[in-house]
């Protein structure tokens, strides 16, 4: 098998091949081409450990809501497309840009307590949209972009979920 | 000696209670609203009883449920912990109507000391400093605006009410003033059931320090020792220690003498905490009392070797402070961080959820106070604080060594915390040093973060993980996957299907 | 200081060494056996290796798979932990050839003090007392019974290489004699790989009390005072405590002493334990040296705040001793449980295996060292040590009230521990007292254990619970069974079959 | 649904009649006839947290190779059986005596590290037949009843696993 694997962490995005044949419960293991002495066994469900060149490292994988991966280290997280090479289509993380349409959701289940902005009105890229209190906390959701409030779909003191619609700036 | 506690409260602090009723010999008694039924404080106590809804209005914030529980479970004592009404004198009232004795200070004592603006009231008379500001709560905008012509700006919003961080706004410019005004009014009342706010001087990088006193219900009150809670993100602490790195004998002295003086003029008994500012030249100002247990008091436990919430227990059971305690010594150094299931990648955004796997860090030095387990969902109602980790150490460079460290072991999956935050904190120079203020963190969140140095085979091995993961996925879904090679041919489909319902990218 | 440390040991013990590696900056390297390839402390090293298979003789006992490590590593020390090669002169020397710094004493000192029948030469040289007994190994049984008759029964064979009371055995009959000799020869072959056995005298109702002693390479050796561990099953320590209940200040400045005086008459260099016996005069016996880090070290660090395995690797980096520990003073009381994996309700027998989940405690006072997590295979190939868990309290009183309120959270599945057999001591008057020796416990385990006085409550809790499981495992098994009304019916015939699979009642 | 729980521990065993009537997520639950105010969730698998008029229990349900449950409370341990009350046939835990034929099974994997009897040789109760070897530990198995060996299955340095038969005393 032949995967294409995007990093992307806060540091910047990276590209890795990395093709795997199994034997037994021991993988073989190429990266970017080349062999890698890596020993590598399931801890618990979405845990590995990969011995690498001796290096001891621990993986914890999530898969988040929009079938990407969250890959967690001991110190620092990434997030990981991976995809057979075959369906490889040169799509690549964080190449969109903030344009067109941006939808604002909301990022954790909440209620809304403050709807700042009217619908029509005119915004700055990081100015304050709506006020979502959840586990008592107070957060206020900003515009991606600049430019004007297309539709306000939620109203103040109404309950909203995690991921869902709260407005369109366009 | 009590026979039976009821515990006013969720999550660690009731965890952290019961412990000690259990180390005493008393049984514990727990509350709990319809989503906390699995929660780890239920689990441990003696007894549990439902008292409603998830909202804390309908629930925690009920004293005519907790008082019927007390009643039916036959409860001689009740302890508040810290938040919901641990600061509301209508608990204690409501428990000496029914017999109970509450585990803190008088009604009138926390309305001497409690209320932040009858405490100023007090500090002045007590010859304590404090900093410039009204003394009573702000009815309209024109007040707040005639009171910024007086002292000058910045100033502070506060909830008369309030604590940890809520109800609580800096207002820079006079246009912000009103929306400040409402945004503190609000979630103090959301968070208190009281929107009344008041408004203070705001000190520029002052440090925070408290004093941790006690008081017995015989007039010992004793002074033990500060803790430095200067490290704080929009005004909620999110890491203390003890010793202060700032304080001298001298200056322990003279604000613990403060604290006493002040915990004295109010009548004060049990456990309480003295919170000042102390700017660049040591001169401290009062700031407010809390009248109850706080978050930080393990790290005054981790160097006195004193048990707090026992000594609470003793004094509201009519025992005396042996004077032993008056000259206790602190050793070492404490030091706890805050971990809350928020995403700190993400603008600190609340991260409620089920637990998927966690490991917790052990060993010399660590100590970890939790409600939390593997497998249990944090819900989306309260706080997000799920554990103190707490790091005792000879020396401030041991202790941040011993934190570093177990923050390295400690992982949760399911839900995001702000670990990553406190591995960034505890490497930075200006930290390490001591140099720290109130807005210190703030400060520090605004500058470019670059990702800690990270050995190239750490994303080597996120990398190949990633792969294996996406491998062994694939396999378990192939029914005819056993053998190996045949497993590509379906999986492919499988991602092709996943790829396309993406639409969106982070 | 060092870059790189070697890890010669597994479990609980190479965490606690790695962690201390990990708080000093330096890097750590574990190996591990062909079963021990999920282990904690493989997890959490920064590098770790293969040395083969599980058998300890091919793995751990293996010197020269060691050194190869160290080399490929380039580790410049090695920690060997406690138990397997850590008393072998053989390694240390190894170490030198290969120039990598052992964190131990040198082999001559080993050789000198760690010996069982050396060290009582050297203790007989430096005036410190000791049991009357053999100054040799045992060749034949002729010459053990010769001894007998010189000293009298009941005397006792131990392994001249050993400690954890592995090939250890009492003989009260001379008909005995012959069956303890080869079983005790054999269990030390078997645990050390050298069977030699010699023979002391068996004192009645001693306690165990041992002094924990550090030297550094510039000729200063201090002592850190004592601790007690008189309770013992079949010579295996089970519980040890600092202060010991017995001590005052003159007895333990003299057995100080006499542990100081060996120490440096021996020529010896980093941690390491002078054993004693205390008889109910408070005069005291010389049993033995350890010639290195002991299991039961936690209880001393929480007393004096030390760090002791930091102090090991400072030691053999060439640091001096800071003069301040010389007058370091204990604080409270400490006491360690060892929770093994074995069947204290089936005799003692091991009990390897999966854990299926466990609950940790925590909270104030309590320190877990450990080597485990939920989802991890106990192997059958090693001690059964999962974990100790510590407590520390203001008083002896509050230190045994914390450990049973935390083993009363100490939950595990799949696997049996002894933690059942803590609670039944920590219950018993005698040892609340302190009125302990060190067959106090095999004395205890032959009088009838009343169970705990349970409450109806939890019987009928227990009663309910195997009901409902019953009711869930049976919805679940049957397909139809979501409605409720129609899964009695198939789960009555599976009951069925499995009771008449069901041929023995225990 | 009914069941019959026989509870036994070394204070002793005890029956119990549970009726159990599930509606939704909660239980109705009757003890020996009569109704108990319970409050039963599941925390984890295998894990039930049971409010018992108040009371906060937790158990811990294990199945063992024999088809009987071990039940953890905090504090305590039994060995449950649970039928369904028409299969009940009066059959309880702890009847059967120790006559006839007696196996000597290993309590754990291990090693026979020495062998104290020969077949036919006159053994008492209590008596070390054999000594097991397992994490380090020797640990001597003795025999469960006065008798003969009948037969001996197992030879010095022989490995056994958990369970396995190693004699026959008659």
């Amino acid at each position: 098998m032949k995967f294409e694997v995007q990093l992307a962490s806060p540091a910047g995005t990276r590209n890795y091949t990395v093709e795997l044949e199994r034997s037994g419960d021991q993988w073989r293991i190429a990266l970017n081409g080349e062999p890698v002495e890596a020993d590598l066994v399931e801890i618990a469900p979405n845990t590995l450990s990969i011995l690498l060149h001796g290096e001891s490292h621990e993986i914890r994988v999530t898969r988040s809501s929009d079938g990407l991966l969250k890959i967690q280290t001991g110190l620092r997280e990434f997030t990981a497309e991976v995809t057979d090479q075959r369906s490889w289509r040169g799509r690549r993380l964080g190449h969109v840009e903030a344009e067109g349409r941006q939808q604002i959701t909301a990022p954790m289940a909440g209620k809304v307590v403050r709807v700042l902005v009217k619908s029509g009105e005119k915004v700055e890229v990081g100015q304050g949209l709506l006020v979502v209190e959840a586990m008592k906390m107070q957060n206020e959701i900003r515009s991606t972009k600049s430019g004007t409030v297309e539709r306000l779909l939620v109203q103040e003191g109404q309950a909203v979920n995690a991921s869902e619609t709260l407005a369109w700036i366009s | 000696m009590f026979r039976k506690i009821l515990i006013a409260n969720r999550g660690e602090i009731a965890v952290r209670i019961l412990r000690a009723c259990r180390e005493l010999g008393i049984r514990s008694v727990a509350v709990f609203s319809e989503v906390d039924r699995k929660s780890l404080h239920v689990r441990l106590a003696d007894e549990a009883y439902p008292i409603g809804p998830a909202a804390s209005g309908e629930s925690y914030l009920r004293i005519d449920k907790l008082m019927d529980v007390a009643r039916r479970a036959g409860c001689d004592a009740l302890h508040p912990g810290y938040g919901f009404l641990a600061e509301n004198p209508a608990l204690p009232r409501a428990c000496a109507d029914a017999g109970v004795t509450f585990i803190g200070p008088s009604a009138e004592a926390m309305e001497a000391l409690g209320s932040k603006t009858a405490g100023r009231q007090l500090a002045r008379r007590s010859d304590v400093p404090s900093v410039p500001g009204t003394n009573d709560p702000i009815e309209t905008l024109q007040q707040a605006q005639a009171l910024i012509e007086n002292i000058g700006l910045p100033v502070l919003l506060k909830a008369v009410a309030g604590g940890g961080g809520k109800g609580m706004r800096v207002v820079n410019r006079l246009s912000d003033l009103a929306a400040a005004f409402r945004d503190a009014s609000s979630e103090a009342q959301n968070s208190f059931g009281d929107g009344r706010v008041y408004l203070e001087k705001y000190l520029v990088k002052p440090r925070h320090v408290e004093i941790q006193i006690l008081a017995d219900s015989h007039g010992r009150v004793v002074s033990l020792g500060e803790r430095e809670c200067s490290v704080q993100r929009r005004h909620q602490k999110v890491i203390e220690e003890a010793p202060s790195p700032l304080m001298t004998s001298d200056l322990r002295k003279k604000m613990g003498d403060a604290a006493v003086r002040l915990a004295r003029a109010g009548g004060y008994t049990n456990a309480g905490t003295v919170e000042f500012l102390v700017d660049a030249n040591l001169d401290f100002y009062f700031l407010e009392v809390n009248t109850r247990l706080q978050v930080e008091h393990p790290v005054t436990e981790q160097v006195t070797g004193l048990d707090l919430v026992k000594l609470q227990i003793a004094i509201a059971a009519g025992h005396r402070l042996p004077f032993a305690w008056e000259t206790i010594t602190p050793r070492g150094h404490a030091m706890e961080v805050r971990l809350y299931a928020e995403d700190p990648d993400n603008n600190f955004f609340p991260s409620p959820g089920k637990i998927l796997s966690r490991h917790a860090p052990s060993g010399p030095g660590i100590r970890l106070d939790e409600g939390v387990y593997e497998g249990w969902t944090v819900p989306n109602d309260y706080d997000p604080l799920l554990s103190k980790l707490i790091a005792w150490g000879n020396s401030r460079e041991e202790t941040i060594a011993r934190l570093r460290r177990s923050l390295e072991e400690y992982t949760v999956t399911g839900i995001k915390t702000n670990a990553a935050l406190f591995r960034r904190i505890l490497a930075e120079p200006e930290f390490v040093r001591g140099e720290i203020h109130t807005t210190w963190l703030d400060e520090l969140l605004l500058r470019k973060h670059r990702a800690p140095t990270l050995e190239q085979g750490s994303e080597d091995a996120a990398a190949i993980g990633a792969a294996v993961w996406q491998a062994m996925q694939n396999a378990a879904a192939s029914p005819t996957s056993s053998s190996g090679a045949s497993e590509e041919v379906p999986s492919r489909w499988k991602l092709e299907g996943r790829k396309q319902q993406v639409d969106r990218t982070p």
